[in-house]
């Protein structure tokens, strides 16, 4: 099985940031995240706060996000990336409609846990929004479960204690919670109904990407793409890069499948 | 952690464990007698508690109103903070916590965490806005003095609301070895009610040391956790509670709500929900939000919310000083700026009798009152 | 006014009277129940009294002896001057007078005059060193704010000894409207004992704080008027009474008799008689004189005076914040100097029960100490 | 009867600081207060601590003081005008014999009131010095009585409440001091036994030295000669300025004299 890839792009952070969109579609992401970008970007380390803050000080709204994703030739899912605030000021059921107006699959909210996410849980649903939510480290089995049995999507798995951001490697914790996370969908679903578990926080590097979805079904890779995009790449640069990691996962993929007899404890539980 | 509408616990799954964990900690600790006659005994012998109720005798002969000062200003550090970190801090150590997080805006709270951590042994990390360690110094080297790492926050508005976001950030980084110590009735369930059952010490006592029900209770807001404290003694009086936020941080007056360090409630923002950066010259009120109880005590007219502007809150420093012989900090002057305003109109009545929290003293706040003199 | 053969009133004829008159209404004042109940109502309504003694725990353990802390640092204005100056500020306006002359070294005292001044209705004029003005911003500032006059003294030395010498210059001139509110044990009789007696609250609330009678009781010296009113409050039990003066301004250890300011005491002096110039970081010690009690209690052998050097006092001040949370005066952190450098040893053994005065609270030494870093 | 001039002059103010007191000499002053600088003169406005801090700054010490006035041709009665401590610090009666030996006739200490003046007057006497007390215009009579009485060589009137320094006018509390003391010698003495009454503080130029002399037997004057010294006077130019008040003074006797019968009432209780 092909493991999914999902880049992330900070909405409005140069003001040709479309093309960068339409560069991770080139390269073969299965999807892309879109940061609507926060003031106060709570979960996300240095690289993506400076995106967030150089989008702000160009003036990007919401509105201005929206439509030029519209006017995009983009056939790849979208999964709209904010925090709460940004959902509630509008209120969740506005907000969620302009997302499914703009074209918009999915939407994750990382500051709303499963505790607080029914209201906009209600509203995405309304519109056709699939509210994926995120499960961490520390999630109890329980609570677990019950993300689980919430989220629509994907399954987001925050591979490590912290914010996002690149590091050396990928956290051994990640390769834990996805297991876990397939172990709880694997007692509640079919195989075939278990909605694909992505893996994110952290992820660096073509290695990091082939060792996260090993772990998972697919992987999110943001602030090493937006380091890039903040160093200067250009739209071409990126899709070299987000190509790379196709490459690797896609070549990881065959070995996998090839391996598989004899590899079955090292690659995991795999449903 | 509900208060009306407002409150609740908007924060990242990874600290969902831990402030559940905080809550039961908590819950425990202030229901186990041995936990409050050790806090009890800290506030006592070590911060100088009771803080005296000071009549303010000139002025309110001026005034034509009776005037009662809460005299946080004589807490050790300086401030009513000492009362929530005490608290906090026995709690992380009781929860085998090793370090402390925090964040400050004006360097109150930061210095009181340091404080705290250097009494009962833990480690402590300040975040601090690189604008407000511009602008108070004093308060920077107090917190190095005492042997906290303080950490500089260079982004967005560079003062308390990003100082929080990088305690946060931080915490979800180290939760399991690191309390999250939040100086305000802000952020997650079950910080707004914790900090406001430490903070209510204040409140309780100025109850007991008052000679009646005031007509008026009033303090200064920020994230408003002297306020939230002092309101605790008298909302179940006739008082009227007044809160007083600085005009360029006044999220009750001019704030919608809103989601923000992990509670709902309300906050100054633009059309799409950026938060806006505030504009105070007291860096302890330069905040864009405020507690989730507050926003409930507004919505239902249990308390009222007022602002006053910056060259009104110099003014009460100066009047305060010269009158009673008190420099109170540029936050406490806002509470103080209201009754200069107000007193002998509709608002406050000639012959109202006020109970005031100053909730700090003004010496960190000298040269930038010198700057503006 | 006589301590064995020290003290006395070596004043202009121009000042007899005033010194007369002040000893008179102090007399009068200190034996009418209505004076001293008013002056006990703001020692505790208006200046946070009692303040707290309290336990060093972590100190303690560390140093092997039992250290308990008198802490002035929390009185209102950050240290023990406040006690003396609303006690004379009281008297002054009992006397008539109109305004108050001050000197100040550090500034404490002239922040708490002007304090004083302010509450009560007074005028105040502070007499301050160039020298020391420039170290003590912060001070200067409150001051101003507060409403006082702050003259900057540019003759001799340019610190306390001269802006003593200044102060007496103007009382001569308007000693009929004027009040010179001397802020230490020295000066002609009756200010000895005057401050002694107004500052003796120190020591008796100690004293019954005190689980027991310690066997140490130690406190800084400059002038030494928190010494006298700590000492006041064990001299008749069997405590040693330790000061502790700056290695640069030990009038005790490197002076001798002579005559400045008004009284006979220790003195550092040249052959001839020329005062010598006090150096110490600590701008309320640089003084090369010292109370006449402490001169007499000295000679009698009831106290020992000892000395510590500037680099021991700055690194008391750290330690004490980073162990106890307490970030002390330069001043007051010569008894911790001591303390930290004896316990142990001969002078202070293992398991000696030691009680320590707290001067003040070390905000406005916050820049002296960043530049030592 | 000539009223008496008595310049004063802070020793060790300049190198040549002698020639200065041979020209106060030479210009017919009747004695010399010699100032024996102190680090702390309480007393002192800002002219004679700025030449007793000159002095210091020198290095003079009273060994070298008393030396070279031992060693100049002074015909002129001398008195010591200096503080308690410099008087102490040796003891009072080797100080005193040391001034004696350097040819002093009396010696002032501002800061020895008549309470604590017992060990200085009997180690004066004991050396032949006139140890000379003040009055200021607070003292009460009974107080007043006791200093004229033990009060040796002159008594000094103190003009005004303050310290040593020119003024603008002479203090009307000169007058009225004068004669109070006048009155009280008159009670305890024959007047031909009276101390001469030296009215000093704040006295400067020859209109204030007449009018001070009117109300006593004569005048000190001080801060405003060390102005002019301060100020890089010669010892020629100051010659002249002593000439100029010593004239004044000559002048107004004669007119007094000569006025007496008219006017007693106006020249006050004179003996």
């Amino acid at each position: 099985m092909t493991k999914l890839l999902v880049p992330y792009l900070t909405a409005g952070v140069t003001e040709n940031w479309i093309d960068y969109l339409l560069a991770m579609q080139a390269a073969g992401a299965d999807a892309v995240e879109i940061g609507l970008p926060f003031s106060d970007p709570m979960l996300d380390g240095a690289t993506i706060q400076q995106a967030s803050d150089r989008a702000l000080a160009r003036g990007v709204t919401i509105d201005a996000i929206l439509a030029e994703i519209k006017g995009a030739p983009v056939r790849v899912p979208l999964i709209a990336f904010t925090y709460a605030n940004l959902v509630f000021r509008p209120g969740a059921e506005q907000f969620c409609r302009r997302l499914a107006e703009a074209g918009f699959r999915g939407l994750i909210v990382p500051d709303l846990p499963l505790d607080e996410a029914a209201e906009v849980a209600r509203a995405a649903e309304a519109a056709g929004i699939e509210l994926t939510l995120l499960v961490a480290p520390v999630t109890s089995d329980e609570r677990l479960a019950e993300i689980v049995a919430r989220s629509r999507g994907y399954v987001y798995a925050v591979s490590r204690m912290g914010t996002t951001g690149e590091r050396d490697a990928l956290a051994s914790t990640a390769a834990t919670l996805a297991a876990r996370i397939k172990a709880a969908q694997a007692a509640l679903v079919a195989p075939e109904e278990a909605l694909p578990v992505l893996v994110g926080f952290g992820v660096s590097g073509p290695e990091q990407a082939v060792e996260a979805g090993r772990a998972g079904d697919g992987v999110v890779i943001g602030s090493a793409l937006m380091r890039r995009v903040l160093d200067g790449a250009t739209p071409a640069d990126l899709e070299a890069e987000v190509t790379a990691v196709r490459a690797a996962l896609d070549r990881a993929d065959q070995e996998a499948t090839a391996d598989h007899a004899s590899h079955a404890q090292i690659s995991g539980h795999r449903g | 952690g509900r208060f009306g509408g407002f409150g609740g616990r908007f924060v990242p799954e990874s600290l969902v464990p831990a402030c559940d964990a905080l809550a039961a900690a908590f819950s425990g600790a202030w229901a186990d007698p041995a936990f409050r006659a050790e806090l009890n005994d800290l506030l006592a012998v070590y911060a100088g508690r009771p803080t005296p109720l000071t009549p303010a005798r000139n002025l309110s002969a001026a005034l034509g109103v009776e005037l009662l000062l809460k005299r946080e200003d004589l807490a050790h550090t300086g401030s009513h903070k000492i009362n929530n970190v005490l608290g906090q801090t026995l709690l992380a150590r009781r929860m085998g916590k090793r370090r402390i997080l925090a964040e400050t805006g004006a360097g109150q709270h930061g210095v009181a965490a340091a404080t705290a951590a250097a009494l009962l042994g833990l480690e402590a990390t300040i975040f601090m806005g690189e604008r407000d360690i511009e602008r108070q110094q004093l308060n920077v080297l107090r917190m190095s003095t005492l042997g906290a790492t303080v950490v500089p926050v260079t982004t967005g508005s560079r003062t308390l609301k990003d100082a929080t976001n990088e305690a946060m950030r931080a915490w979800v980084a180290d939760v399991d070895d690191a309390h999250f110590l939040l100086g305000s009735v802000g952020g997650p369930h079950p910080y707004p009610w914790m900090v406001r059952e430490l903070q209510r010490v204040i409140g309780d006592e100025a109850r007991s040391q008052s000679p009646y029900v005031p007509d008026v209770v009033v303090a200064c807001v920020g994230g408003g956790s002297n306020a939230a404290g002092t309101f605790a003694g008298f909302v179940d009086t006739a008082a009227r509670l007044v809160g007083v936020e600085a005009a360029g941080g006044a999220a009750m007056s001019s704030g919608r709500a809103g989601v923000v360090h992990g509670a709902r409630s309300m906050v100054l923002q633009d059309a799409d929900g950026q938060v806006a950066e505030a504009e105070s010259i007291a860096a302890g009120l330069d905040y864009p939000g405020i507690g989730p109880e507050h926003a409930h005590l507004g919505a239902t007219g249990r308390a009222e919310y007022h602002s006053v502007k910056d060259d009104e809150v110099v003014a009460a420093v100066r009047r305060l000083a010269r009158a009673e012989g008190i420099i109170c900090a540029l936050e406490s002057a806002h509470a103080v700026a209201w009754v200069l305003r107000e007193a002998g109109g509709p608002l406050l009545p000639t012959g109202s009798r006020v109970l005031l929290t100053l909730s700090g003293r003004g010496d960190k706040d000298m040269a930038t009152l010198g700057a503006v003199a």
